[in-house]
């Protein structure tokens, strides 16, 4: 459905540093709800600051949703992910002839928030957490995890099976075992928000962004992951800082083919990874590692 | 009155007068529930928004940040689709009315497309999205710009400008179209000198409040495919857009990302009211100046 | 010659005139001929619409049932689409629908009908000038303002006095959605009332009869076919309703008769599916065409009754 | 019948003009009546008798209707309505809010130019003014239908199908259970608007007879745009136009030998 | 007069009747008019006199009306009617489709029961027909508003305001407007349908005074429910009831020694 201005702007031989160069066009973005902020910044100042004339055009379906876009003839020329492709995914973009390239934007750290209210789950240990949204678990009530907590029945909730936030906990955190059929799973992150603010029992899982912006209404559950128990944080959050276990990549996927047929897509791919680390701490991520940076940009400005 | 004693007549009125009189107290409590809830939903609203309107604010365009946040670009979308959707369901709508009223033979025909067409206007909006999401921005393959949008509007308001336009022209007393015919006007004559003039006021009416209809749809547009930040101005029918009510949509869900975007939405809210009450308004200026004059 | 003032002569030149121009008049007999062709294909397109809905619909959705069996679909309560292993059960959404819808109505249908009373029984012209446009009003505001309303103000006034109604429900919505139908079931059922011959009335009031006793002894009994088209349509709207259940209803797929949890209707499902712009090729993607179907035959069905209803009433007098 | 028994024993205490034992059942003084700006009754001085045919006659447009509707208040459910001086009903002012409508309107029966049957049954058109003044009993109701349907000569033709539809009758018929449904509340007035002009000249001629029929137990004013119609009914006729009362006096006097040029002209069709 | 030279020089083909040099313009053989099922005329034998004044009485629902319209073909504007019979206009039979009905009633004019001016200028009304029948000439139009106008009667109330609305007019004056409009694309014969009635007295004799000035020019049928109107301006009188016609002679006769007791009875108001 989008990108069929491709053939406005050309060539695979421009490739010059466009920093001076007028560019023109649009650039289509969806995917990951997570790191939508993120790349909506940039994107904003990349229009202020860099380019004017070029629409940099930001959704947000979820990480899924996005990648069933992406790969199709005229799809998204970014996609942005809160997981890794997957395997067919990556089978169905060689089917279609697309060159993808993953680029990793931030570490994101997987936030499990309560309500403000629940006094007594401020720090669990990552099992007791799996146990809530397990199929086979026995855990229903606060007191089976800890008989000192309430008898009351845990609202469980989470994002949709939209969202790769969905597919990073059920892969990864929950070791691909079946969740609760009970678990509440809702498409927009200002639904879970509100839920869980306004239900003692409530706890909820997604990106620490969208904690961070709402700390006035949830509260965290510190994760003791062995060593006393830790906040997610930014400087917890990171590949090997104390918060890592819960701590995932996320990225947003180029279309190689489109970066090179169309100047500002690639143009603004540079601009991203020049930039993505000077906005990523005031949206809620963590910084990835420069050398990985440096690699990417070399990456791009070779195509 | 017989088989009823005076007294008892006069007692029994007085309790039926009682009760006509409470009832009609309660029938008023009713019809004034709207304006209560309308001043609730306004106050509300008002609150929520009024500070953050301003000149910038109706001027700049959008972004990420809620103080530098302009809506000037939903606004230009608003105008935009508009610009399709007006000329478009005029053309149609009249045109069609036209047809019903003045051509078609009654009979099964003519019961077939009025029924079609009041059932079209029961389709519920969001139908109507993922028939422009299909036909228009993937068939046709014009992709998620003004023209699809405004096509999938102009199908949507269709039904409900047809039908005040025909109720328009059935309002013109056949006594005019009998002093045309009378002087050997021919039908298309008669219709284009005669009942077209004399109805447009009705017409226009109508086609007004379809209008703001559509100026306030969302669901449609959301299901065509409005981006989530889309910054610079749209200049034409080609371009790619978004809305007043799809921003407050937005604005609304993000509310749990930055909490100011809640009263973004409402400040938002407030300029498409005051748009659809001036639209509206004049609706009413023209529906109570033209008011049957014959 | 024309100039030259009134004489006999210039009277015999309009007849003249006028049977000259008739005869070499073939152009315009031309035009008289093509233009109830031009119009009727114009008036073809709401036919085509129609068409182009139903095809839409159906060419997508006969996809879907490839996928998933028919009888799964309309008997399973259990609605994932998205997970490893779907489930296509379209009752939650029924469920969510009706529930949502029924909430409306009861709010509406006594309120609008006794507004309906005032305006068209008591009411001073002057009065029904005022407050039907104030209605009209009330018909006018976007749905996704009603959303914003209900979700940002209702819930939490209820949560005052329902503590266990959830953040997202199907109650609030509801309730909003009565309020947004009360001009149109008020304004319907106002005008199947005043379509009853003031003769009647007259009738009634001559021989001593309160406004009360003419309204409910003669008026609503005959304006009641068109009252209750008013309310089937005031239904149809409420089913047909997307943004207040999306923003206020959350996207819980429950299959639940409990009014304080969240829901999601038909039309929310389509939303959350888009998504912003759905992808094809996926049996989620055919999902929403099935659904949308079901939507469209439900609201047609609907439509058709008000119709036969409101036909049967037309017939009266 | 008591209540007659009850009126005639009622004192003539009101002022006894033109003829002896004839009182009137209504006054009218220095009425008149506006809608919005435009002065429809202008300073109307006329009387009804009782146990009177009174008959109105006039063009069109003249006020005739207005003033009938005067006399059971009904005039005021147009809009915008400014009525002044008097009009008294036995002797009571009829225009404040002594007398509720309700009760006058019981005992002021109306009949219009298009019969107006409530879409119900023959049997539930009559009972319906005794119910709403509350009488329930079914076998009273049962003899109020019938006596009004015999005395309305209506009950032969339908005594088989009262609990059909009215709507199955025809206009003559459908015209005189208008009249029935007056008589059910046994008024001591009925007011009838132009009750023959949309009826067959045999229609007419029964409803002539009917009025002639009842003419001894209730007063009756009858508006007529057909000046012969009002010659071989009424008592009396009032010549109106423009809003005005141009001449009224004994109908005999108005048809052979009228005072006003005006009346001549009208009743010798000259204009209208 | 030209047209009228030519008029007269058309051979009498048809035959002649009742009286020497009068020919009649329409004549109406064996005309049966259903509208659905209800037969709104029945076998109607009927001539229109050229240069004479018809009129057609009868009480309400006879056919009056259904009868004019059938004579500019007008009636077929309703729903579902079917007509039989012959109706020659001139000669020519108007009812297959050997005439467009758009060229007839250039030649018939109609006037209707309430005056129904376009809601435009009084000049743009009278301008419409010949505009309609493709006369554009800014001077021709203007001379054919003020000639019209003149003939009317209307000229020295109105020529001050041509460029306003006609529905400034009081309802006698719209009702010579619609007549002067109907002049403007001179006609030969004029449709009359109840033109008064809904007129005050002096109104009346203003349009009574007109179609006098006008019918040494223009044969006039004109509907009437005013006897006297009848008897006033008419040559001959043709009476209808029930869709059928009863009688139909010189006024005189009819209304002094009508052969018809239904006539008679109908004339001196014994029904209607
Ligand atoms: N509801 C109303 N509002 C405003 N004007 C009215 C109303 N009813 C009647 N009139 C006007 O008041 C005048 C008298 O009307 P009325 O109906 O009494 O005449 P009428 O003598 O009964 O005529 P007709 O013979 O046509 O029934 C008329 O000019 C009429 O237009
Ligand atoms: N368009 C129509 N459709 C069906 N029936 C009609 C139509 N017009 C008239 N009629 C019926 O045909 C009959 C003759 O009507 P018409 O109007 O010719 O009577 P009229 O003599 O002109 O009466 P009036 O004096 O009331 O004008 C009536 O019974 C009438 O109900
Ligand atoms: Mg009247
Ligand atoms: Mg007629
Ligand atoms: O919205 P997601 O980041 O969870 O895909």
């Amino acid at each position: 459905a989008c990108g069929e201005d491709g053939d406005s702007a050309k060539s695979e031989k421009n490739n010059a540093s466009a920093k001076d160069v007028k560019l023109e066009g649009s650039v289509a973005i969806d995917g990951s709800g997570t790191v939508y902020p993120l790349m909506a910044r940039l994107a904003e100042e990349y229009m202020i600051n860099e380019q004017e004339n070029v629409s940099v055009e930001v959704s947000r379906a979820g990480t899924s949703a996005g990648f069933k876009k992406f790969l199709v003839e005229n799809g998204t020329d970014f996609n942005d992910a809160s997981r890794n492709i997957k395997d067919e995914e990556a089978a169905d973009a060689e089917k279609l002839g697309i060159e993808v390239k993953e680029l990793k934007v931030a570490l994101d750290g997987l936030t499990f928030v309560i309500n403000k209210d629940n006094d007594w789950a401020a720090e669990m240990t990552p099992e007791e957490l799996i146990s809530i949204f397990l199929a086979d678990s026995t855990v229903e009530n606060w007191s089976d995890i800890n008989p000192d907590w309430p008898n009351e029945k845990i609202k469980a909730m989470g994002p949709n099976e939209n969202h790769g936030t969905y597919e990073f906990f059920y892969e990864k955190i929950l070791d691909k075992q079946d969740m609760d059929s009970s678990v509440n799973l809702q498409q927009e992150y200002s639904t879970l928000v509100n839920l869980v603010s306004e239900d003692k029992n409530g706890i909820a899982f997604f990106g620490f962004g969208y904690y961070v912006n709402n700390t006035d209404k949830l509260n965290a559950v510190a994760v003791d992951f062995g060593n006393g128990a830790v906040e997610p944080a930014l400087d917890t959050i990171s590949e090997d800082g104390a918060y890592a276990d819960f701590t995932r990549p996320v990225f947003t996927y180029l279309n190689v083919n489109h970066a090179k047929e169309k100047p500002q897509v690639k143009d603004f791919a540079i601009y991203v990874m020049n930039n993505i680390n000077k906005f990523a701490g005031e949206t809620g991520f963590a910084p990835i590692p420069e050398t990985e940076v440096k690699e990417n940009i070399s990456f791009l400005e070779g195509l | 009155m017989k088989h009823l004693s005076e007294k008892q007549h006069i007692r029994r009125t007085k309790f039926r007068l009682f009760l006509n009189k409470f009832s009609k107290s309660i029938f008023m409590l009713a019809a004034f529930f709207g304006l209560f809830f309308l001043v609730v939903l306004l106050s509300k609203v008002v609150a929520d928004g009024i500070g953050f309107i301003n000149f910038d604010f109706l001027t700049g365009k959008l972004s990420t940040q809620p103080e530098r946040a302009g809506i000037m670009g939903a606004i230009l979308g608003t105008f935009w689709l508009m610009l399709v959707v007006a000329p478009v369901t005029m053309f149609l709508g009249v045109g069609t009315a036209i047809y019903l009223e003045m051509y078609a033979k009654k009979g099964r025909v003519l019961d077939f497309i009025q029924t079609n067409i009041s059932n079209l206007a029961g389709v519920p909006s969001i139908v109507y999205g993922i028939l422009g999401m299909t036909v228009f921005v993937r068939a046709m393959n014009l992709g998620n710009v003004v023209l699809a949008g405004g096509l999938a509007m102009s199908l949507l308001i269709l039904p409900i400008v047809i039908v005040a336009s025909q109720e328009a022209i059935r309002s013109i007393p056949f006594f005019l179209s009998e002093a045309a015919y009378g002087l050997g006007a021919t039908k298309w004559q008669t219709i284009q000198r005669v009942i077209l003039p004399a109805s447009l006021p009705g017409i226009l009416t109508g086609a007004i409040l379809a209008l703001s209809r559509a100026i306030g749809e969302t669901a449609p547009l959301v299901v065509i495919g409005i981006p989530a930040l889309l910054i610079p101005f749209p200049g034409g029918i080609m371009d790619r857009f978004t809305v007043l009510p799809v921003q407050i949509y937005y604005w609304t869900l993000d509310a749990s990302l930055v909490a100011e975007y809640a009263n973004l939405a409402a400040a938002t809210i407030i300029v498409l009211l005051v748009a659809l009450f001036i639209l509206n308004s004049t609706a009413i200026i023209i529906r109570n100046k033209f008011q049957r004059v014959f | 010659m024309i100039n030259q003032g009134m004489t006999k002569k210039d009277k015999v030149n309009i007849r003249e005139m006028i049977d000259q121009n008739q005869r070499g008049n073939s152009i315009r007999r031309k035009v008289e001929k093509a233009i109830p062709i031009f119009l009727s294909l114009i008036a073809s397109i709401s036919v085509l619409t129609t068409i182009g809905i139903i095809w839409t619909l159906l060419s997508e959705t006969v996809e879907f049932f490839k996928r998933v069996p028919f009888l799964d679909f309309f008997t399973g309560t259990v609605l994932k689409p998205l997970s490893q292993n779907p489930e296509f059960g379209v009752l939650p959404l029924l469920m969510g629908t009706v529930t949502s819808s029924l909430i409306a109505l009861l709010v509406a249908a006594p309120i609008g009908l006794m507004a309906a009373i005032y305006l068209s029984e008591y009411a001073s012209p002057k009065v029904r000038k005022v407050v039907k446009p104030i209605l009209e009003l009330l018909a006018g505001v976007p749905t996704i303002v009603y959303g914003f309303f209900a979700f940002t103000f209702v819930t939490p006034l209820l949560r005052e006095f329902i503590p266990s109604l959830q953040a997202t429900n199907i109650l609030s919505p509801g309730l909003v959605m009565g309020v947004m139908i009360i001009p149109m079931i008020a304004s319907l059922s106002e005008d199947a009332m005043s379509s009853v011959p003031t003769a009647m009335r007259e009738g009634a009031s001559g021989l001593g009869a309160t406004k009360l006793e003419v309204t409910r002894k003669v008026v609503i009994p005959a304006a009641l076919s068109g009252i209750i088209a008013s309310f089937v349509l005031g239904i149809s709207r409420a089913i047909g309703e997307t943004m207040i259940v999306t923003i206020a209803s959350g996207s819980t797929k429950n299959f639940t008769f409990d009014i304080t949890q969240s829901m999601q209707t038909m039309t929310a499902y389509i939303v959350e599916v888009t998504g912003g712009d759905a992808a094809t090729g996926t049996t989620v993607y055919y999902s929403l065409y099935a659904v949308a179907m079901t939507l469209f035959v439900f609201t047609l069905i609907m439509n058709l009754l008000a119709r036969a209803v409101s036909k049967r009433f037309r017939e009266e007098y | 019948m008591t209540l007659l028994h009850e009126r005639r024993k009622e004192k003539t205490l009101s002022v006894v003009r033109n003829e002896n034992w004839v009182k009137p059942i209504y006054e009218t003084n220095g009425l008149n009546l506006w809608y919005g700006t435009s002065h429809a009754l202008k300073n109307i001085e006329l009387d009804i008798n009782e146990r009177e045919v009174t008959a109105i006659i006039g063009p069109s447009g003249c006020g005739k209707s207005t003033f009938l509707k005067t006399l059971n208040r009904m005039v005021e459910t147009a809009t915008d309505v400014t009525i002044s001086g008097n009009v008294t009903f036995k002797g009571n002012n009829i225009l404040g809010n002594a007398m509720p409508v309700e009760i006058l309107r019981s005992k002021v029966g109306m009949v219009f130019q298009k019969p107006n049957p409530f879409p119900k049954s023959i049997y539930e058109n009559i009972a319906f003014g005794p119910r709403v003044h509350g009488i329930r009993n079914k076998a009273t109701l049962d003899m109020i239908v019938e006596e009004s349907l015999k005395k309305s000569a209506l009950w032969d033709e339908v005594k088989d199908r009262l609990h059909k539809s009215a709507y199955g009758l025809s206009g003559g018929q459908q015209q005189r259970l208008c009249i029935a449904r007056c008589l059910a509340i046994d008024p001591e007035v009925i007011l009838m608007d132009e009750p023959t002009s949309a009826l067959d000249p045999v229609s007419t001629h029964k409803i002539e007879e009917l009025i002639h029929d009842i003419k001894n137990d209730v007063t009756i004013a009858i508006v007529t745009h057909n000046m012969q119609q009002a010659a071989r009914i009424s008592d009396r006729t009032a010549f109106f136009l423009n809003g005005e009362v141009i001449e009224e006096d004994r109908t005999t006097t108005i048809f052979n030998t009228p005072s006003d040029k005006l009346t001549d002209d009208y009743i010798n069709g000259r204009f209208g």
